[in-house]
């Protein structure tokens, strides 16, 4: 620190009565704070309800329930399937993440159309009901570590589109996933800023949506993560449910292997 | 815009049907309007009865230092005093100072954690209305941070 | 149009598995970048003012870079060379030869995060995203550190007087940086302020006014 | 019709602490739509709770309530398997009432 800074922090002790370095500190501890007093009352928790109510109703054209969709582990297992997603299903030949399976059930149980769905804005109709259904699918999740499967060769290809996906530098301002999520410690404004090219840590980044926004009241899904995510790096739009959403949650998901899930969370 | 004698006709209506319904010895308040429709926290206080404030070191505030997003502050108010009828959260800087008012009751502590929207940074005030008037009053500055990428 | 899009999609991988069939080793690392291209194509669409072309048509400064991390190698020296050099090449000067703008403006510039997204009006001005990675201003607490802090930016680099003859290394620098950080470094995470029509002349002119002004309250 | 609250009642010694958390907008009357029209204000604006029939609690809420409301009481007494019902209503006339069992 040269002399000007050291009076220059002296002065503003006086006048401010606060340093700038003790105003960082208290910052940041302060919103470790916040967030533990919001911990207990997570919205999400009206969400999670509400989809374990629509997972068991009869509805849509064939007045039918989700209780037969097959999540990966066996028709109707809810359990643990939320910390292998996304996998290779070899009903549609795809590898498909949570809520763009939740759909494919809608459509083969229920009769819902999938591509109207789909077509769908986040937070209208149908969309809704997919969020809330992703909501407690998760929470039966909830402390299970991440552990993906790599086995289909479709699973693996995945992955590695996933990787080209995160590095891709693209739009107005030549953003990629990791010039923000790309070193340890950064932060954005005062959020800090999981590193997502290995595993964050238990519940962090992929460990930790759906998650209920507090800035918005929002229920957000991976699928509306990344969607906003894409957004902000000026992308043009990610499809619901595109190859390029399901690769990059591929990407992710492996990388969280061994991380707890404390989906769903709680965000700003 | 009503008036505040329309709506001190009203409340008094309110509040002859809940006797007749059988919660006669319960404080029900009808919605304060007045209360509600206050820009500033004194003005808020006098509509709901308070006609005195003054600061206590007996009425408990709890607020975070720092809000990570104004949309949703956890704000409480509580307090040991005797003689407690209401108890209100209100924030200074807000369109709308008042938040909330919860009414004391005999099987209740007088203990209440709600969740805020705040605009900016304020002082976020508890005030506890004794039975004679005096509001009690703790405030304590909440900093509301501007999150995320701004976009 | 999804239905569409999700054939598409199955086509490139059915073209896909036919491709791998004989392969047990898996796909090429040639095969995996044709294969992402493709899944970009039928996965983007344009929406609002985000047309499909900022990924389907990047630069080549994105190309390479974005391979090289990719790649988790750094670009080689001569390439990223090139690049520098076509970045700077493209650099506009100030047209009244003027540097130093209002600070004032600039900081609210620096703290402006908006503009260019799907959800943005093309008609409002943009924001330069500053605060999102830098400290600047010290009063401002919420910052990010993504990139380096800039307090003291022009005090640091000894600019006491703008209009002095010393000073005009430092102007054209800071100029060049905020209008293409690409040009000083190929691959930095800085978006290209100026080249990129992110911010216009006059704004890029107030934030360089932030920085390098004395009376700025960034070199106070 | 709105969503179910989610009401958890937790008795510790002689004490229990209520949780409640409700499904509504609180929109405050302050914000504009895309077109600039001012969206009106719909909030919650009383909330009751009884105590196995019994009222106990009474308050007034204005629009600065959050989105997706949450509030917490203790209530003096209760024990465990004693019902605890929460009804609010909005300024729309809507009203909804659920009910949790102490534990």
């Amino acid at each position: 620190m040269n002399t000007f800074a050291k009076r220059a922090g002296l002065l503003s002790l006086a006048v401010f009565s606060a340093m700038p370095v003790m105003a960082q500190k208290t910052a940041s501890q302060g919103i470790d704070e916040y967030r533990a007093m919001l911990a207990d009352g997570n919205p999400a928790e009206l969400f999670e309800a509400k989809g374990e109510d629509l997972w068991k109703k009869l509805r849509g054209p064939k007045n039918a329930s989700l209780e037969k969709c097959d999540l990966g582990k066996g028709p109707g297992v809810v359990k643990g399937a939320f910390v292998e997603l996304p996998r290779f299903f070899a009903d549609t030949q795809r590898v498909q993440d949570l809520e763009s399976r939740l759909v494919t059930c809608m459509e083969g149980l229920q009769g819902f159309d999938g591509a109207e769905i789909a077509k769908t804005p986040f937070g209208q109709g149908e969309q809704n009901n997919v969020t809330a259904l992703a909501t407690w699918i998760a929470s039966e999740s909830k402390g299970q570590r991440f552990n993906l499967s790599q086995n289909h060769q479709q699973e693996k290809t995945f992955y590695e589109v996933g990787k080209r996906l995160f590095y891709q530098r693209g739009g107005t301002h030549d953003f990629s996933c990791a010039s923000c999520h790309g070193e340890q410690g950064k932060r954005i404004r005062l959020q800090d800023l999981p590193m997502l090219s290995k595993s964050p840590g238990d519940g962090v980044g992929f460990a930790a949506w759906p998650a209920y926004r507090v800035s918005n009241g929002q229920m957000w899904g991976m699928q509306l993560r990344l969607n906003d995510c894409y957004r902000q790096q000026r992308f043009p739009y990610p499809g619901f449910g595109s190859d390029a959403t399901i690769a990059l949650s591929t990407f992710l998901g492996v990388n969280a292997k061994g991380a707890i899930s404390v989906a769903p969370a709680l965000k700003r | 815009m009503q008036s505040r004698r329309q709506t001190l006709q009203r409340s008094a209506a309110i509040a002859a049907l809940l006797a007749s319904a059988g919660f006669p010895q319960f404080a029900q308040a009808a919605f304060n309007k007045n209360a509600f429709d206050a820009k500033s926290v004194q003005d808020a206080v006098k509509a709901a009865g308070g006609v005195g404030l003054i600061e206590s070191k007996d009425v408990t505030l709890t607020a975070p230092d720092i809000a990570e997003n104004g949309a949703v502050v956890p704000i409480g108010i509580s307090t040991a005093l005797p003689g407690v009828k209401q108890l209100l959260l209100l924030v200074e800087k807000n369109p709308l100072a008042l938040v909330a008012i919860f009414q004391s009751s005999e099987a209740l502590e007088n203990n209440f954690l709600t969740r805020a929207k705040m605009g900016q940074t304020s002082d976020v005030y508890a005030v506890a209305i004794l039975a004679d008037g005096k509001a009690l009053w703790a405030k304590k500055e909440v900093k509301v941070t501007l999150g995320g990428c701004g976009g | 149009m999804h239905m569409k899009k999700t054939t598409h999609a199955l086509a490139a991988m059915a073209a896909f598995a036919f491709l791998v069939a004989g392969c047990a080793s898996g796909p090429t690392v040639a095969e995996l970048d044709a294969l992402t291209d493709r899944i970009v194509k039928a996965s983007f669409r344009t929406q609002g003012i985000a047309n499909v072309e900022r990924v389907t048509a990047t630069d080549e400064t994105n190309r390479a870079c974005s391979e090289a991390d990719a790649s988790g190698l750094r670009l080689d020296e001569k390439t990223a060379k090139a690049i520098e050099e076509a970045n700077f090449k493209s650099i506009q000067w100030p047209s009244d030869g003027k540097f130093v703008g209002d600070w004032k403006q600039g900081e609210v510039i620096a703290q402006n995060g908006r503009g260019l997204t799907w959800t943005d009006d093309a008609k409002m001005a943009n924001g330069g995203n500053c605060y999102n990675c830098h400290q600047i201003d010290q009063k401002e607490i919420s910052y990010g550190t993504i990139g380096p802090s800039l307090y003291n930016f022009g005090k640091l680099r000894g600019v006491t007087d703008v209009n002095s003859p010393e000073a005009k290394a430092m102007l054209e620098y800071t100029w060049g940086k905020v209008w293409n950080a690409k040009a000083y470094n190929a691959c930095s995470n800085m978006p290209r302020a100026g080249h990129m029509g992110i911010l216009t002349e006059a704004q890029v002119r107030h934030v360089v006014g932030l920085l390098l002004d004395p009376q700025s309250p960034v070199n106070q | 019709m709105a969503d179910p609250m989610r009401i958890r009642a937790q008795a510790a010694g002689d004490k229990t602490t209520v949780r409640v958390l409700m499904s509504h907008e609180m929109e405050t009357g302050q914000r504009k739509d895309a077109a600039g029209k001012t969206v009106p204000a719909w909030h919650i604006q009383e909330v009751t709770a009884t105590h196995n029939g019994k009222q106990v609690l009474s308050a007034e809420w204005g629009t600065a309530v959050s989105k997706n409301p949450f509030m917490q009481f203790v209530l003096k007494g209760a024990k465990a398997g004693d019902k605890i019902a929460v009804t609010w209503k909005d300024n729309k006339g809507e009203t909804r009432t659920d009910e949790a069992t102490v534990t």
